[in-house]
């Protein structure tokens, strides 16, 4: 059975209590785009400002869990100042990580396989993730995977309103 | 007359030990069960999967944090894709919505599908043997939409009547279609009709209530748009219905009932529904009845639908020559006259005796037969009957218990001639 | 802490032998189950009633001559009687519609009665406190013919504030109002909103689902129209929730979802409806479950309400004060300050900890607190929160599961500091 | 156990062997009404005659169960050529007797008291209806109430619709 301390790694606790990014911004000319949890209730509002094909600012405003907080934390750090396509990977590996049963997670958990050989991550390259790999134990615990993802799907939802692809 | 072991594919004697209900006896007489199309029984591992959760496990699911909670949340959703993997879902977790009965999975696309959809004048398809659950929620719809609804008729066989098909579903905006009928056993040709509703631009809904428990059911095979069935009639628990939907077509509709779990954010001046399949989900849902429903899938892919089929058409061959052999022209069996072409259900009619007086004086025999209009009120008046009896066949049906049936029915006629 | 036996009304301990999920351990710790207010644990009455049914008697209801649907049918509407009587119902057998939960009867009184009697411009009154499942079904329909919602404020106590009501229920059809709050624990006094609501002319629409499982509840007291509750928060299964309405009023009404059973006749060109109560309910409804709610009535009235209802009191007050005394300023516990006017929920704030990490935490000592917004996303925002933790009590919840709850919450405390 | 002597009693088969009254008046000036037992699918259609209040003539058609049929053929016997008023009160016997739990028999049964010793008939004048008394043993099989109160109900309808009480 996993532990705390695969949940609450010492580097989410450090975003959560000092987060990183905090705040909006001002729009237009940055995009506001808001994310709900309906599992905690959390709403975590995400203000992106695209220039040039790149990702020139990201500001997080909301409340949340440790994890969604942290999540949305590491996030913004990890996507400041990157291109689009670059932020779309990221979205893509980090939600891999996460994955498995995500996609069928808005409030639960949809398949069998949790808890047995299935639940494996999917292979990523952990060098590309950076700090955000201290995230990884949040699979283990399937109900939270959506505080870890919030964040990230907002992102993901603000990019394809915004029409960057 | 003896049992013949090789008309069944599985062991028989074996399957009936799964099944407690049939140690009872009634009227001091061993029961012989024959209303597995009202509702089926449950074998032990059903039983016991669900006592087992209620006892270990039981919390609401879907919002708690803490251990139990989460585990009710996975066996639930797991049960969402078992049952969808067993009817060939491609893509269960999403596409299968639990509702309490068939009846209300019926009502669910009248609802969704149909207020967005339909308007004056458009034109919904049935088929005259449709049960009261595919027709009373188009009324219904009808009656407030001004729709017209047009019938695919019968013919003396128990067929469907396909001459005028295409004209038919011409201009039509829904079809929908029973893919066994609980009166007549017909199995329809479902991926027939809904090529033809497609092709008219209509979307298809199949009342799959008796072929899952009785049939290998597919809906991609089907080729439809939406299909319901429930759990009491293929050996799971009562107060669960099971409705697939393609994932495209879900995704565009609006929600169901209100209340939790169907919504993302309720504010005081309106609400953002859920992600499918759970927007048209409201309030808790049948928690230990999904846990039931996946322990009854379990057990019937144990036995394997084909066999299960392949039993069904054996016994069902052996009752209707039984029952011709023993009452001649007094009988009359609706339906398809080849066993390969329906289902474990045989419908008939004894001389005039009403089956009402069939079905109690065959009580006293311990046998458990229907008598009614069995939800199917234009397709009696198709047959040009109130009502008839109806003996209907599980997995744990054997051939001992129709000559128990023949041998009551012979003493019903005696009494009322 | 020890246990102090004088505060209890019943034997807790042997009560608590009664429920058998209490024996498992989560974590290698025993479980502390605070989330009643979600969904309760179930006697081993229930669950033997439950599984004497399915082994000996099932069969569809309503349909079937012989003896086991006898029995079933008998079983189905005694349990009908039952729990009509344990509301004070003044005609069970007719006034006590059957659905899946609590909110499908709140959305079934939306769907029949709104829909006859709600018209663009009609208002509807509801308080800050509902649960989703009284809100979204108003908002649905509020959406759908114009109507205008207005609320009953809540003040810094979780009490709603009446200074307004005369003037807030002026020229409303319908009010609708929740008995106790699943998150603030307040008892309403709906005989006094009733009244005003009648004077004004308008009908009321009781969500019961927390009151019935935990006060003495009388509908006739209530003054109401209509009362919803459901069975899985009441000692009893998923899968079926009850609503009780006034006979003159049902009998006026046309019905919910369209099927079987809900009929008297069906014809090609349209239906007759069925008798109340089972106009109401289309399908084949949760039979094995009515019985597991009939037994769980039972199991109530052994306790007794009032008794009850003084062990929450005495647990609520014993919890209150050693959270307040071990916490001091840093726990906020919502609602009402005096045990007496609320149920036994507790929901709180502590520090800064989000209500999921102090759930998720207390988990790991067994502790099984509900952490959100309760679907009570209004009363959330009233409140200025996103969420809370909430522990909630049953009948065999103790001053030992609350002291572990304390201890639980001081790790959590400092694990975040 | 109630045994089937008890429900099927030579009476009853008698009627439903050779109906009385059975068919149909001309409307108007006859008023007729139709019946329906969901349980069953059975249908009774009853035509009635008033004439200076009292019942001139009665016929039954349509189709259903032993009990139904002789319950609808002994009614048809018993009222003809009475006064409304005593149709009504023989209505209220015959109810009576099948009583306890009709009201909540639509399509079951409505009390856990069948089986107990609540079940026990309403005191009723046995002299009072004659022939009729064949009908009680259907008290001891609830679902087949329905069946016996059929034409009973439908009658009481028909005079309710005729303005006649
Ligand atoms: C006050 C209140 N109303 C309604 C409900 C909805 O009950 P259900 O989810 O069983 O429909 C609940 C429980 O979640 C509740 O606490
Ligand atoms: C073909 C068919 N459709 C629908 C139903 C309705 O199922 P339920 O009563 O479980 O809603 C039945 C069973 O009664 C049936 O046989």
């Amino acid at each position: 059975m996993p532990g705390l301390e695969d949940l609450y790694r010492e580097i989410i606790l450090d975003h959560y209590r000092s987060p990183r990014n905090r705040g909006e911004l001002e729009c237009p000319p940055a995009h506001r785009i808001e994310g709900f949890n309906p599992l905690c209730g959390d709403e975590i509002v995400v203000s992106l400002l695209v220039e040039d094909g790149a990702l020139a600012d990201i500001k997080i405003a909301g409340t949340g869990c440790s994890i969604s907080q942290s999540s949305a934390s590491l996030m913004s750090a990890a996507v400041k100042g990157k291109s689009v396509p670059e932020v779309r990977e990221l979205i893509q590996t980090f939600k891999g990580m996460m994955s498995i049963h995500e996609a069928t997670l808005p409030a639960g958990d949809g398949g069998k396989s949790v808890g047995d050989t299935l639940v494996e991550p999917m292979a990523i390259d952990i060098n590309a993730i950076g700090e955000l790999a201290a995230l990884q134990g949040v699979v283990k615990f399937p109900v939270r995977i959506k505080c870890a993802t919030l964040s990230w799907n907002t992102l993901a939802q603000g990019l394809d309103e915004l029409g960057e692809t | 007359m003896a049992l013949s072991e090789s008309t069944t594919a599985f062991d028989v004697a074996a399957v009936r030990k799964d099944f407690p209900l049939l140690a009872r006896t009634v009227h001091g007489k061993p029961i012989v069960y024959l209303d597995s199309a009202a509702s089926s029984q449950r074998p032990r591992s059903v039983l016991d999967a669900m006592r087992h959760y209620d006892e270990t496990t039981h919390a609401n699911v879907h919002r708690g944090v803490y251990t139990i909670a989460e585990e009710a949340t996975r066996l639930f959703e797991s049960a969402r894709v078992a049952v969808g993997r067993f009817v060939g879902a491609p893509d269960p977790a999403h596409e299968i919505v639990f509702a309490k009965n068939t009846t209300e999975c019926l009502n669910l696309v009248a609802h969704t599908w149909g207020r967005t959809h339909l308007h004056p004048g458009d034109v919904i398809v049935l088929t005259e043997m449709e049960h009261h659950a595919n027709i009373v929620p188009w009324q219904m719809l009808a009656a407030e939409r001004a729709l017209e609804i047009r019938w695919i008729p019968v013919d003396d066989d128990g067929q469907l009547v396909f001459d005028d098909l295409e004209a038919l579903v011409d201009g039509a905006r829904l079809v929908g279609l029973t893919a066994m009928s609980n009166v007549l056993g017909t199995i329809n040709p479902v991926a027939q009709v809904a090529e033809a509703a497609h092709r008219a631009g209509a979307v298809v809904v199949v009342d799959a209530a008796q072929a899952v428990p009785h049939l290998p059911t597919d809906v991609t095979a089907f080729g439809a748009d939406f299909v319901a069935f429930g759990a009491h009639k293929m050996l799971g628990p009562t107060g669960i219905g099971i409705l697939w939907g393609r994932r495209e077509i879900l995704e565009s509709l609006p929600p169901f009932l209100g209340g939790g779990e169907m919504i993302l954010d309720v504010r005081k001046d309106g609400f953002t529904p859920n992600e499918i399949p759970w927007r048209f989900e409201a309030g808790t849902p049948p928690i230990t009845e999904a846990i039931g429903l996946e322990a009854a899938v379990a057990y019937l892919e144990g036995l394997t639908m084909p066999a299960v089929r392949q039993h069904e058409i054996d016994l069902t061959t052996y009752a209707m020559g039984l029952l011709r052999d023993r009452f001649g022209t007094d009988i009359t069996i609706f339906g398809p006259p080849d066993p390969a072409d329906r289902g474990g259900v045989i419908s008939f009619a004894l001389g005039d005796v009403h089956p009402h007086d069939i079905s109690q004086i065959l009580d006293e025999y311990g046998v458990c037969v229907r008598a009614g209009h069995h939800c199917a009120k234009p397709l009696m008046r198709r047959l040009g009957v109130n009502a008839t009896a109806r003996a209907s066949f599980g997995p744990y049906n054997d051939e001992a218990d129709v000559d128990v049936l023949a041998e009551a029915l012979q003493h019903a006629r005696e009494f009322f001639s």
